[in-house]
């Protein structure tokens, strides 16, 4: 009896594998990581020497289509695709998970106490949720960010403040419905107080869908990173990045849409596979989904 | 006396329209005693709403009461003495035995000490467990939380306390997502055993298994009631689990007792006209019975029937039940309109709680109706009289008010059917 | 509960949220210290010599020597009676309510154009992908929803404009109409056309259907563009909504009763699964919203979007506080529709 | 004797991540015209799923095996359900179940009709309860409602006082006559409703029959009823259908009020009119038989119809499934409460682990069971005596690997080496009475 058992982990790994989409989605957000962290630690493994800056060519300012010596071409200023995008993705990259983490801590943490106390407290920040949702997230950004500077860390900071009521919201509905189950009811029967009962039994229960919400999340700042680019909210700081890459081919879209198609492509790319990986990880976490 | 809890009340607050003005309370609990002796099983019985849930989580502490004392453990003698007190009024002594004996006038230590003495088995097995513990945590858990055992000794009771619920030992390192219903409310009764309570209160612990498990645990509970010597109070809609279990039993209709008693006779020749229904309606396999069928359904919690509540359901109603000028204007609405059809025209207006105004019907047409219906429709016998009016004729109803627990035949009935028999 | 007071008690859930918005929007204009309010009210085109006794006249005014929350008064005094300061950018220059005033309207038919193609489009897809389950049109609707909702939104532009505008030719992907049309025409005027600001109305209040019609052609790629990431977004939750509500109980006593798949799916199924889309098409106008600040500049459509960029890059304050102002009012509007929308289908809504 | 439902060898499998759960095993029953049948096994036996399965409501993720449910004059229902041999297919699977549910659509909601547990989400929260009854007789009765709204068109006063007249004289056999003469056959129910309505006075009955004739229709709404009424087919015009459909679903209502208040239902033309959250449990359940009493169909499954009742309303539920009987449907009645069944049914079968283990007379299987499962589990049952309950050792079985042989045999206390190899056939024992145990008849 006891050997039939089938490890928690093996089981997890294998609804998450059987769906093939999601199985795809993991190993491209995985390579994705690897390629940030090869910039970050040992650029020079992908022949890379100076990961923070492009490098322009001012020999051959137009694009050129892709070549052995540019295998995805080169776009405005004669700057090498396949370089700065191997470059760029360590900064979306590094950008989007300081946007989202941050969003989740402050959000998750403000949520899931305003859930727990309950009462004015949670009334008060329900209301500054609903006023941060009266803004279209876009424009609050733009705004905030003019505020406070053009920089890509007021970007950071700017979309961390848009985003984090979603995670206040998204905590607090997961901890009202997990704050009124019997097991709950059960601690506080023998005494247990307030605190424990939280990191005890609310918060372990509350972080494995947030855990799912961050990494479909990541798929959506990075294309809102580069809009933000896009419009010209940060001027031009010569830093690979992607949306910036997209913007410099855009003037060449008629004669060179490769230069536009590759780094455009390779922030969808990250998006659809975050996306599909969250949706596999929703299987994995959800003991209903999972049973099926 | 385990638990004596008096008048206890819980009103809960529930929005008003537009979210301004008065807010409406939920009366889920109005005014409820309760007593629990040691090393017996009392049955608290009721149909959905009728606020025995409640009921059981204001005793352990879960739901803080809007009114009311519950005295914890005490002897006999203080007990009777306490009931003496508030008989006659004596503040002062009342004060005192609840100084030392009230869980809800308790000092943060007391408490501490005293919920080592409670323990508590919940409906649902599966949201009663923390899915992302293993069964040995669960189970720890009181007797840590508690300081009743710690470390080493705790794991020895874990896995003594799965043999007592009749569980293999290598239960303990497994999920509760992997044990069948039967087997998690297994784990719920050893996690609610695990620190020796004085009280176990077991809120509808099988309704959710089959009967075959059913039976399993129903055993389980005798055995371990008999081990602990623990007061039990059983919760359950289901009236054959409380008259298999109980030695006394309480009948709640909402959120009011309305007959307590010796379970075995309470069941068998009830009193009160709801329970008298209530058992005739519970299936039994080879008993064919006459079934009092109730009309209608148990009353909106916020807006309680005048009198007593059951009195718009209630087979055996009379005069002083409470019935309101609103009960009757719709009765001798479908009487006037349906079926007698006096004219199309007839029309009732209500005048104050007890007095109405019926226009369109002569006064004595309407005396023959009323008189003629009086047998069949309850609300009618209210009328006290008639006195012809410009256009009809005008209703005063008698004035009813609402029973109050009083001893008749050996248990304690709400219904004043049995004040004004004994009076 | 009855439907009009649902509303009222709505309504009265408004106020702390526009007090709220106007709020933020007073922080963020003031945390910049009394230079960026000076810079917002400042009117441009003053004189330099009247500009030192306007920037006195405006520190008394909005008591900018005075504590925080008294300037926000002051302030919100001054918004209330429809001075949101000045703004100053290439495409317009002037107060701000008047800019808002000309570039409203163009936005209002964007976004509102946008909404109705998500509509259109999104619940017959939404629900024939989920009726269709891992059919064809299925599999190509979900690759294609999210392949768009992955993609930044200027990308999807660019892409529209390449195949409908530049390969194709079929579509004209700048400005409002065709310059040669309108250019000698009395009611339309350095870009902006009269009396409602929106070409398409007016070219019809004119009776001049040629424009009318070449105004329509150059909202379609726009519109198209902006719908296309909320469509992504539309379709993905109305599909799993409805495959959730094809498993629910109610549908299999329906099916018991013998009602043809066809009515299933569109008197019971589709219904239910409409709610939780409709709740939260509030974000998907928010997206639209924000979506309009990028789309506009790319399609060179005066409006507010097209503002919001020209005043971050000429760092005008007013234009921002303003765009900004007017984009979460909108929305809170837009989010009230929704709403008694919402309390018209679910009558449980209405307890 | 004639049987009205047989199924034979039915076998289904459903087929989950976890891997595959064998839910039906081979299920033998048959059901007489005008009996009820209770069906008694606890959670995992598979007594729901054979009702959905006699229904053909099959899930996206079952295949149904073999076996054959053969219904009255329709023949076997699940011919095409059958899935053939081979590895289960999700796709192959869906196209079966969509062919099915269109071959079934006439059968369904007419001829054959389910009750569901949970009355809250039976009916669609959205759509007043008028529709929701009017409905099921717009899909299969149209021309009833047709009728019936021509013939108080048609009426006259004066036809109106002859009925009246009839009722207080006459027979029924004369009313009959008197109305198809008259050509006003869709009047009968209409009035039979309103003069068998308790509690009324007679006076007012008559004004509400007087009140029947002469109802005004526009030329055009004439045209489409009497279009309806001939069987023409449907013009397809999308206005025009909706328009039809919106004049047929008035009328639907109109009967739902009559079927309401045959069911005892308290101001049926309110009730009509609400939503069902408006509606407490009892009187949701009502609504939900009343929708699958509608067309009066041969056979009724319930499925566990009061177990999500409080007692006093499951007895005005049970009283009203006793009344039915007289009615002349049959009623399969399943549930996990045999105290509950004893008191209904005429017929019971215990199922176990997706068999059915023992059939027969109500009164035998409950006072001399001869399964060990159903001994046990009559054990279990807490009855007002003071007989001790029992529960029955060990676990419901793992569907996924059932046990070999007889699926009761590692619980049975009788358990025999044949038992653990080979599995009992279901065996008639004097008469009215089958087993499907080693202990009884010819062991093999």
């Amino acid at each position: 009896m006891e050997t039939k058992r089938e490890s928690e982990l093996r089981l997890s790994f294998k609804v998450l594998f059987r769906n093939k989409s999601a199985l795809v989605g993991t190993v491209l957000v995985l390579l994705y990581f690897i390629d940030a962290f090869v910039m970050q630690v040992y650029p020079k493994l992908f022949g890379i020497t100076n990961p923070n800056s492009l490098v322009e060519n001012f020999a051959s300012p137009l694009p050129l289509p892709p070549s052995v010596l540019h295998p995805l071409g080169t776009t405005a200023y004669g700057i090498d695709l396949w370089s700065s995008i191997l470059k760029a993705i360590r900064f979306d990259l590094a950008y989007t998970l300081a946007v989202v983490l941050s969003g989740a801590v402050i959000g998750v943490i403000l949520g899931v106490i305003s859930g727990f106390v309950g009462g004015a407290l949670d009334e008060f920040l329900m209301r500054i949720t609903d006023i941060v949702f009266s803004i279209p997230y876009l424009v609050l950004a733009l705004a905030v960010g003019f505020v406070i500077g053009r920089t890509y860390t007021s970007m950071i900071f700017a979309l961390a403040l848009v985003w984090w009521p979603i995670y206040a919201r998204y905590g607090r509905a997961l901890t009202l419905s997990i704050k009124t189950l019997p097991y709950v009811d059960s601690a506080r029967l023998y005494g247990m107080n307030g605190l424990k009962i939280l990191f005890k039994h609310v918060v372990p229960n509350v972080l494995p869908p947030v855990f799912v919400q961050v990494s479909v999340d990541l798929g959506v700042i990075m294309p809102i990173f580069s809009t933000l680019s896009f419009i010209g909210f940060i001027p031009n700081a010569n830093l690979p990045e992607l949306g910036y890459l997209t913007t410099l081919g855009l003037n060449y879209l008629q004669s060179a849409p490769w230069a536009v198609i590759f780094p455009g492509a390779i922030i969808t790319l990250f998006s659809l596979a975050a996306n599909l990986m969250g949706e596999g990880l929703r299987d994995v976490f959800d003991p209903r989904r999972r049973s099926e | 006396m385990i638990i004596a809890a008096y008048n206890l009340k819980k009103y809960f607050p529930v929005g008003s329209p537009l979210g301004l003005g008065r807010t409406l309370e939920v009366k889920a609990v109005d005014g409820v005693s309760i007593k629990i002796p040691a090393d017996e099983i009392v049955g608290l019985v009721g149909e959905s709403g009728s606020g025995k849930s409640t009921l059981g989580r204001l005793i352990t502490l879960l739901t803080k009461p809007t009114s009311g004392e519950i005295l914890f453990d005490v002897p006999e003698g203080v007990l009777a003495e306490y009931e003496q007190a508030l008989e006659s009024g004596d503040a002062d002594r009342r004060k005192a035995i609840e100084h030392d004996y009230s869980l809800l006038h308790m000092s943060w230590s007391g408490l501490k000490r005293v919920r080592r003495s409670l323990g508590m088995v919940f409906q649902d097995p599966t949201a009663s467990l923390d899915p992302r513990m293993t069964v040995k945590d669960i189970i720890m858990e009181p007797m840590v939380e508690t300081g009743h055992m710690n470390g080493e000794a705790a794991r020895e009771r874990v896995f003594e306390l799965l043999r007592k619920v009749k569980l293999p030992e290598y239960f303990a390192y497994r999920y509760p997502h992997e044990l069948s219903g039967g087997q998690k409310q297994r784990v719920a009764l050893a996690r609610a055993i695990s620190t020796d309570p004085k009280l176990l209160v077991l809120d509808e612990p099988t309704s959710a298994l089959d009967v075959s498990v059913q039976a399993q645990i129903l055993a389980l509970i005798k055995e371990i009631k008999q081990e602990l010597r623990s007061g039990v109070l059983l919760i359950t809609h289901n009236i054959s689990v409380a008259y298999y279990m109980s030695n006394h039993i309480y009948v709640m209709y909402a959120g009011k007792m309305v007959e307590t008693g010796q379970a075995k006779r309470v069941i068998k020749e009830p009193k009160h006209p709801y329970t008298v229904s209530l058992m005739s309606a519970v299936p039994v396999i080879n008993v064919k019975k006459e079934r009092i069928i109730l009309r209608g359904e148990a009353p909106n919690l916020i807006f309680l029937p005048y009198g007593c509540r059951f009195h718009p359901r209630c087979p055996m109603a009379f005069e002083i039940c409470g019935w309101t000028s609103d009960e009757v204007k719709e009765d001798l609405q479908y009487l006037l309109e349906e079926k007698y059809y006096v004219d199309e025209h007839t029309q009732i207006t209500v005048d104050g709680r007890f007095a109405l105004k019926i226009f369109g019907v002569s006064p004595e047409r309407l005396k023959a109706i009323i008189e003629a219906e009086r047998e069949s429709v309850a609300s009618l016998r209210a009328v006290k009289e008639m006195l012809p009016a410009e256009g009809g004729a005008a209703v005063r109803l008698y004035q009813g008010f609402e029973p109050t627990l009083k001893s008749y035949d050996g248990r304690q009935i709400s219904c004043l059917l049995f004040e004004t028999q004994s009076k | 509960m009855k439907l009009w007071q649902y509303i009222i008690r709505r309504l009265v859930i408004l106020i702390p949220t526009i007090i709220g918005l106007t709020f933020i929007v007073f922080v963020l204009s003031h945390s910049g210290g009394t230079n960026l309010v000076l810079a917002e009210y400042l009117n441009p085109h003053l004189p330099a010599s009247a500009r030192q006794a306007e920037i006195q006249k405006l520190i008394q005014e909005f008591h900018l020597n005075q504590p925080v929350y008294i300037q926000y008064f002051y302030w919100l005094a001054a918004v209330l009676q429809g001075d949101l300061g000045y703004t100053n950018t290439p495409i317009y220059s002037g107060p701000v309510t008047h800019a808002i005033e000309l570039f409203m309207p163009n936005t209002i038919m964007l976004s509102v154009l946008a909404s109705i193609m998500v509509w259109l489009i999104g619940i017959p897809l939404g629900v024939w992908s989920a009726v269709r389950r891992d059919g064809v049109l299925d599999q190509s609707t979900r690759v294609g929803a999210l392949t768009l909702y992955s993609m930044p939104v200027y990308l999807v532009a660019f892409s529209l404009v390449i195949i409908f505008g530049v390969y194709l030719r079929v579509l004209p992907f700048s400005g409002t109409a065709n310059l040669l049309l309108v250019q000698n025409v009395s009611w339309y005027q350095g870009g902006i056309s009269y009396p409602t600001h929106i070409l398409i109305i007016d070219a019809l209040l004119h009776g001049n259907y040629i424009v009318a019609l070449s105004a329509l052609e150059h909202l379609i790629l726009p519109a198209l563009s902006l719908a296309l990431g909320s469509l992504a977004a539309f379709i993905r939750l109305l599909r799993s909504q409805m495959l959730d509500v094809l498993g629910q109980d109610f549908i299999r006593f329906v099916y018991s009763k013998g009602v043809p798949e066809k009515d299933i799916i569109t008197i019971h199924a589709r219904r239910n699964a409409i709610i939780v889309p409709l709740t939260n098409f509030v974000y998907l106008v928010a997206g639209l919203l924000g979506g309009v600040v990028v789309i506009e500049s790319i399609f060179n459509i005066p409006g507010i979007g097209y503002w919001t960029t020209q005043a971050l890059l000429n760092n005008d304050v007013g234009g921002i506080m303003g765009s900004t102002l007017i984009f979460g009012i909108t929305l809170v509007i837009a989010s009230l529709i929704i709403d008694i929308l919402y309390a018209l289908i679910d009558p449980r809504i209405r307890y | 004797m004639s049987e009205l439902l047989t199924v034979r060898d039915l076998r289904l499998e459903f087929y989950t991540r976890r891997g595959m759960y064998k839910v039906l095993n081979g299920v033998n029953l048959s059901l007489r015209k005008g009996e009820v049948l209770g069906l008694a096994g606890e959670s995992g036996s598979g007594k729901s799923t054979l009702g959905l399965t006699i229904m053909g409501l099959v899930a996206d993720n079952a295949k149904i095996v073999g076996g054959d449910v053969i219904f009255a004059e329709h023949g076997n229902l699940i011919t095409n359900a059958v899935w053939p041999d081979g590895k289960y297919v999700a796709k192959r699977g869906r196209k079966i179940i969509k062919r099915l549910n269109s071959q079934l659509l006439h059968i369904r909601g007419k001829e054959m009709t389910m009750v569901f547990q949970d009355s809250m989400t039976s009916l669609n929260p959205l759509l007043k309860i008028g529709y929701q009854i009017g409905e099921v007789i717009y899909y299969h009765n149209p021309r009833l409602l047709a009728e019936r709204a021509l013939a108080r068109n048609r009426a006259t006063r004066e036809d109106m006082r002859e009925v009246v007249m009839l009722l207080k004289t006459r027979e029924e056999r004369d009313l009959t006559r008197f109305l198809n003469e008259k050509g006003l056959g869709g009047l009968y129910e209409q009035i039979n409703s309103i003069w068998q309505r308790p509690g009324m006075s007679e006076v007012k009955k008559e004004r509400a029959i007087l009140s029947l004739a002469g109802q005004r229709l526009s030329g055009f709404e004439k045209s489409v009823l009497e279009a309806v009424r001939d069987n023409k087919p449907v013009t397809n015009v999308p206005l025009y259908r909706g328009y039809r459909k919106r004049l047929l679903i008035r009328e639907g209502v109109r009967k739902a009020v009559e079927l309401l208040s045959d069911l005892s239902v308290p101001h049926p033309e309110k009730v009509v009119d609400m939503y069902p959250h408006e509606l407490s449990g009892g009187m949701r359940q009502r609504v939900v038989i009343a929708i699958a009493l509608a067309n009066n169909p041969k056979l009724v499954i319930m499925d566990e119809p009061t177990s999500a009742l409080d007692v006093t309303i499951q007895a005005q539920v049970l009283e009203l499934v006793k009344r039915l009987k007289s009615k002349g449907s049959s009623i399969v009645f399943i549930s996990h409460d045999l105290s509950v069944l004893a008191e209904v049914s005429d017929r019971i079968a215990i199922m176990y682990a997706g068999s059915i283990v023992e059939l027969g007379e109500t009164y035998d299987i409950v006072n001399e069971p001869k399964h060990p499962y159903t001994v046990a589990l009559l054990g279990a049952v807490p009855t007002l005596t003071e007989k001790e309950i029992r529960g029955i050792e060990g676990e419901i079985p793992d569907l996924k690997n059932l046990p070999s042989g007889c699926a009761f045999h590692p619980r049975c206390p009788y358990v025999m080496d044949v038992c653990k190899k080979l599995k009992p056939d279901l065996i008639t024992l004097g008469g009215k009475r089958q087993v499907a145990c080693f202990l009884f008849g010819d062991s093999k």
